[in-house]
């Protein structure tokens, strides 16, 4: 078991946690209003993207990764 | 908003200065960082532009950067704007010291984001010989771009350590609490940049 | 809902004590009229520098081979010349200077909403203009205010010099815009909506977000230089990979929206002036408002007509080149606006008329010259020529300068409570507006017969008309003496004017010259636009007594 | 609101600025232009014609909008015999005029688009067969190359009349703008970059080249150098001179983006012994670091530490003959070219394969 499978494990897991986590708190901040509130929300989604994107480039879906 | 969250001043009123300045606060703050946003569209424009300016990418002689660390790195920062977020909820909510924990956890999530960066830094230097200003465009814009970011990362670690110490000596209260807003603000904008940096440098 | 009583008022009943001492009040203040005041006389100082380095250009010009001074020593002067005129003189004086003076007395508030950044956008200025002086001092830039590399990365010192100090008085540009954008948003006086802002208003609302997002995006560009030219960094040097075309984007970028910094604000003294002394509405209110707003809009969409020669993919170049001709649509609804605005009034002839009229006709043909230089065929003729010096002169002296002069003479019993003279003001215009003219329209003539810009000698046969524009411009030169001998004996010696000597409708000119510290007693309700002369003024509460019993200092988080 | 009238001064103003405004457009039209500046190639007269449009159209809304602001502010002035407190008639707006203005610019705005993108599509098309000539940029003269011509030109560029040119133009340093007022052309030359300009000579003379892109302290001075059209045989002439002249000139390569050097059959004993005549003032053949004026080039093709040449571009044998061919000037320093260091295409191949055998 090498360092990078770790870090990929890492990234998967807690791409999955952070993920859920924003989209859940998404969720239930959907109706909140005020202007900050409606910032919150847009950096929440794009939090999400961020994590999903971090969990795609460890299952290796994305990005590049040398072989070995 | 409900009645045991208004702002009150000394006797007891509620506090129509504070809610006009903290309108004024908010609105300053957002714009402060629409205008650090165009600051990163800079110079995300110009690595962009350097990319495509036919040279192929990454330029000869430079290896592609390897994404494992760095998707384990970003999602440790990540990680750090949902701990600031829920850090922001228990202080509206009155859990003050479930709000210091995550507080610190974001810290820490923070500071070890900075550690990891520090590591592929010298990765980079040192093993590949990737240098700010000896190897091309390359080095230009990836030692700029997050370089940049993680100098906002850095001053965000000292701002919520200063909020850490604000809010154990009593400054900010049920109604009144701009600070935290602003910082966790701050916090996020610092993210979303680095999904911006991690998606154009690792994955495009 | 059974809540807490509200406390009195908000910050428009608020009052901090007035400081102090002379340090508090004078130097390191809060109050923005203080500040303006400041703005208009460091950039009056930096004025003046230019204006030598102006001389010293036309005085080496005088001779088709120079002569007056080396030409390394020309290029730097004229650089300087360029660099100070714009960032130290123009957009300091209508933003920061005008804009601190005049608008929040417009819009009925007590102050701009963050003083202590306003005091901060104010002392970062003259800091960042020394540090330009002082490039003379190891190398001054000589590649223009433009400072394309690779050239430049080539300059001297004072190159890293020039852009650090840019790169400051861009951040204290863009903490101004931010500070008016929240003051515009946030602190109107009630009933003051959009549509019954004074177009100075306008004009400042129209140019704060450019002054918050270009100016940011000037500073990556400067960084970058920067860092090119400390650290190597090959941002922009061609022979490690660098692509120096990437700065005339990043720059321009910038600098062209700079441009509409430089004018909108102009345009809205123009839009009080006007009205004011022709005793009449302003013509078509709300299209000339909505006029700015799409010309600070499109003003980003239009930076690579500067760069039309630069080897730019055609498909590219044209719609900079059709969106560039659009703008002229917005400038010249503004035009029209303007000149009917005149129609059927009862036009006093003020100082400040005089140039607001002389503005209209100037800026006219700079915006028509601007049209040519939008067509890329005839652009590739004279880019890069004396045509480009006539044109942006006719917009930014012939504009924004006359701008500043007219506002000078409007706002100047506000600042002092003195009117400046009126002898001395119409003969600074009269020789003004000849030796301007005089200066300048050769110019066109000489850059499409072909003489480049940014020489030091030139082909004798341009030495004519050379030589009659240098001696124009000492003319010229003049005149601002005579403006400058105006203002500092006027200070002492002036007319007194009282609160309102024009007879104006705008909220400023309804309190005392100057302005008592908190500016309101207390502050006004709005019912109307500014403009209507034959209704009674449309403010209510003037007169009445402070709000807010004993003044407190702020306390809040 | 009091109804508008519009007086009989009016009206007459309008009719003396209409009759102006007319004067104006003959004016523009009938102007001598080419008397001042000769039309030197096809496109120059397009470029004039839509000079004179605009100047037409131009000066005409100049001398309406110049003429009312005059007029206006004369005949509504304030009146001594007027109460100081007299005011302006109150009008606020009149949405059909206002329309109007709006939209007869948006009008214009619409036709000038048509002409401009028309006179520029002729520029733009004109035909890609005939001469091709590269001028390059330095500090601070043009040089140009011919197909046919060793080495490079560095007086002037003639060019003969008839025949389509099409115009690479590049730099060897930082960007100057190589323009011909007779030819109401000019572009940038980029360094790193070749961009290219087309048009048929239609006029004989000399016309004056001049950089137009600040490139230094001498700039003023990149003005003294000119483009020749004239007959084919006076060309073909100044050609041949120009082959006699460069015959001993090593054959060049295009600045960027021509074809290569043939680099087979470089022998490195040979470029040894070239290297110790040439190079070895200012390279030793050392690692990298060691530097006498420019780096040391042990192994510069086989260095694992320094994958690129110092121009940016990967090692290879190819790009070694390029700077060698073309110089090079940058944060290390200056190479002179081959026509400055006096080396042929053979010496630069046998350069090439003794620096390929240091490992």
């Amino acid at each position: 078991m090498n360092a990078a499978l770790i870090e990929r494990l890492g990234a998967v897991i807690a791409g999955i946690v952070v993920g859920v986590v924003a989209f859940y708190a998404l969720y239930k901040d959907w109706h909140a209003t005020g202007v900050e509130n409606q910032v919150f929300k847009l950096m929440l989604l794009l939090l999400g993207i961020g994590a999903i994107l971090a969990l795609l480039a460890g299952l290796n879906v994305v990005g590049f990764a040398p072989k070995g | 908003m409900t009645a045991a969250s208004l702002p009150l001043d000394s006797h007891g009123n509620v506090d129509q200065l504070y809610i006009e300045t903290r309108e004024l606060r908010l609105q300053g703050f957002l714009l402060f960082l629409v205008s650090d946003c165009v600051l990163f569209a800079s110079f995300i424009f110009a690595y962009l532009y350097l990319r495509n300016s036919g040279q192929g990418w990454p330029p000869p002689g430079i290896q592609r950067l390897d994404v494992a660390f760095a998707a384990w790195n970003s999602v440790v920062l990540f990680g750090s704007g949902a701990t600031m977020h829920y850090a922001l909820e228990n202080f509206k909510h009155g859990n003050f010291m479930r709000y210091m924990w995550f507080l610190l956890a974001t810290i820490v999530l923070g500071a070890g984001f900075l550690g990891g960066q520090a590591y592929e830094y010298t990765h980079l230097i040192y093993g590949e010989h990737v240098t700010w200003w000896g190897s091309g465009i390359f080095g230009a814009s990836f030692f700029t771009l997050t370089g940049m970011h993680g100098m906002h990362v850095f001053i965000g670690v000292c701002y919520l350590t200063v909020l850490v110490l604000q809010s154990a000596a009593g400054v900010y209260t049920r109604g009144k609490f701009f600070g935290i807003t602003a910082g966790t603000l701050y916090w996020h904008f610092v993210d979303v940049i680095w999904v911006v940096l991690f998606s154009i440098f690792y994955l495009l | 809902m059974a809540v807490a009583a509200v406390s009195a008022g908000g910050i428009a009943d608020h009052i901090h004590p007035e400081p102090q001492g002379f340090v508090r009040r004078y130097v390191f203040s809060l109050d923005h009229k203080i500040i303006g005041i400041q703005y208009l006389i460091t950039a009056f100082v930096f004025f003046m520098l230019a204006g030598l380095l102006a001389e010293a250009i036309r005085t080496q010009l005088l001779n088709p081979n120079g002569g007056f001074v080396a030409a390394d020593t020309y290029n730097e002067i004229y650089s300087i010349h360029g660099s100070t005129m714009v960032w130290l003189v123009i957009i300091p004086m209508l933003t920061g200077g005008f804009g601190n003076l005049v608008f929040p007395l417009q819009i009925g508030a007590r102050d701009v909403a963050f003083p202590w950044l306003n005091m901060l956008s104010f002392w970062i200025f003259p800091v960042s203009g020394l540090m330009l002086f002082s490039s003379f001092l190891m190398g001054a830039p000589t590649a223009g205010w433009m400072e394309y590399p690779p050239v430049s990365l080539q300059g001297a010192a004072g190159t890293s010099m020039w852009a650090a100090a840019i790169f400051l008085v861009g951040v204290s540009s863009t903490m101004t815009g931010l500070n008016f954008l929240v003051t515009i948003l946030k602190m109107r006086a009630p009933g003051m909506t959009f549509t019954r802002m004074p177009l100075f208003v306008w004009g400042q609302f129209a140019t704060a977000p450019l002054l918050m997002i270009a100016t940011t995006a000037l500073a990556a560009a400067l960084a970058a230089l920067f860092i090119n030219r400390v650290f190597g960094v090959p941002f922009f040097d061609p022979t490690k990979g660098g692509s120096p075309v990437m700065w005339q984007h990043m720059f321009w970028f910038y600098s062209h929206p700079a441009v509409y910094i430089m004018i909108l604000p102009a345009f809205g003294i123009i839009s009080e002036v006007l009205p004011t002394f022709a005793r009449k509405p302003i013509f078509g209110y709300k299209l000339i408002a909505f006029s700015s707003m799409a010309i600070a809009l499109t003003g980003f969409m239009v930076w690579a007509h500067h760069m039309f020669t630069s080897g730019l993919a055609p498909f590219l170049q044209l719609p900079f080149m059709i969106i560039t001709f659009v703008i002229g649509v917005p400038t010249g609804i503004k035009i029209f606006s303007w000149t009917a605005t005149l129609w059927g009034g009862k036009i006093h002839y003020n100082t400040a008329m005089l140039f607001a009229i002389g503005f209209v006709g100037l800026f006219t043909i700079g915006g028509i010259t601007g049209i040519f230089l939008a067509a890329i065929p005839y652009d590739l003729h004279v880019h890069g020529t004396y045509f480009i010096v006539a044109h942006l002169h006719y917009v930014l002296v012939g504009g924004s300068l006359m701008g500043v002069f007219a506002g000078m003479y409007y706002w100047f019993p506000k600042m002092s409570g003195r009117v400046l003279n009126e002898t001395l003001g119409k003969l600074h215009f009269w020789l003004f507006f000849i030796g301007f003219n005089l200066t300048f329209l050769p110019m066109h003539w000489l850059g499409i017969e072909g003489m480049p810009r940014e020489v030091a000698t030139y082909d004798p046969q341009f030495a004519f008309l050379n030589q009659f524009a240098s001696y124009a411009s000492y003319l010229m030169t003049f005149a601002i003496l005579i403006f400058f001998v105006n203002v500092i004996w006027s200070i002492r010696n002036g007319k007194r004017s009282g609160p309102n000597p024009w007879g104006a409708r705008t909220l400023e000119w309804q309190i005392p010259s100057p302005p008592n510290y908190y500016n309101f007693k207390h502050v006004p309700t709005v019912y109307g636009l500014p403009y209507d002369f034959s209704q009674p003024l449309p403010y209510k509460g003037l007169d009445e007594e402070l709000t807010d019993a004993p003044p407190v200092a702020a306390g809040a988080h | 609101m009091q109804p508008v009238r519009l007086g009989r001064g009016f009206w007459t103003v309008t009719a003396i600025l209409a009759i102006l405004a007319v004067g104006a457009i003959v004016f523009w039209y009938e102007f001598p232009l080419e008397k001042y500046l000769p039309e030197a190639i096809v496109t120059a007269r397009q470029v004039d014609t839509l000079f004179r449009f605009m100047a037409a159209t131009g000066s005409a809304l100049y001398i309406f909008v110049g003429g009312y602001l005059l007029y206006f502010s004369i005949a509504f002035r304030a009146k001594a015999t007027d109460p100081p407190d007299a005011i302006g008639v109150q009008i606020h707006d009149n949405h059909k005029l206002e329309f109007w203005w709006t939209v007869i610019p948006a009008l214009f705005v619409v036709l000038l688009s048509i002409v401009s993108v028309r006179i520029w599509y002729e520029i733009m098309l004109e035909p890609e067969n005939g001469v091709v000539v590269e001028a390059i940029g330095h500090q601070f003269y043009f040089s140009f190359r011919y197909p046919q011509i060793n080495g490079e030109v560095t007086d002037e560029m003639h060019l003969p009349r008839g025949v389509p040119v099409t115009l690479n133009l590049t730099s060897a340093d930082v960007i100057h703008g190589f323009w011909v007022p007779a030819m109401r052309l000019k572009n940038d030359t980029v360094p790193g970059l070749v961009t290219t300009i087309r048009f048929t000579p239609r006029l004989d003379g000399r016309y004056r080249i001049i950089c137009t892109q600040f490139c230094g302290v001498l700039h003023s001075e990149m003005d003294k150098q000119a483009l020749v059209i004239e007959e084919k045989p006076a060309f073909d002439k100044w050609y041949k001179g120009w082959q006699q002249r460069n015959a001993h000139t090593s054959n060049a390569l295009p600045a960027a983006g021509g074809q290569a050097v043939a680099l087979q059959g470089g022998s490195a004993p040979a470029g040894q012994q070239m290297f110790a005549q040439k190079c070895s003032a200012c390279h030793k053949i050392a690692p990298f670091d060691e530097k006498v004026v420019g780096p040391g080039l042990k192994g510069v093709l086989h260095d694992p530490a320094h994958p690129n040449l110092v121009n940016g571009q990967p090692a290879t044998p190819e790009n070694v003959a390029a700077i060698l061919q073309n110089g090079y000037t940058g944060s290390m320093g200056t190479m002179p070219n081959a026509t400055a260091n006096g080396l042929s295409a053979q010496d630069i191949a046998n350069l090439v394969a003794f620096l390929d055998s240091l490992k």
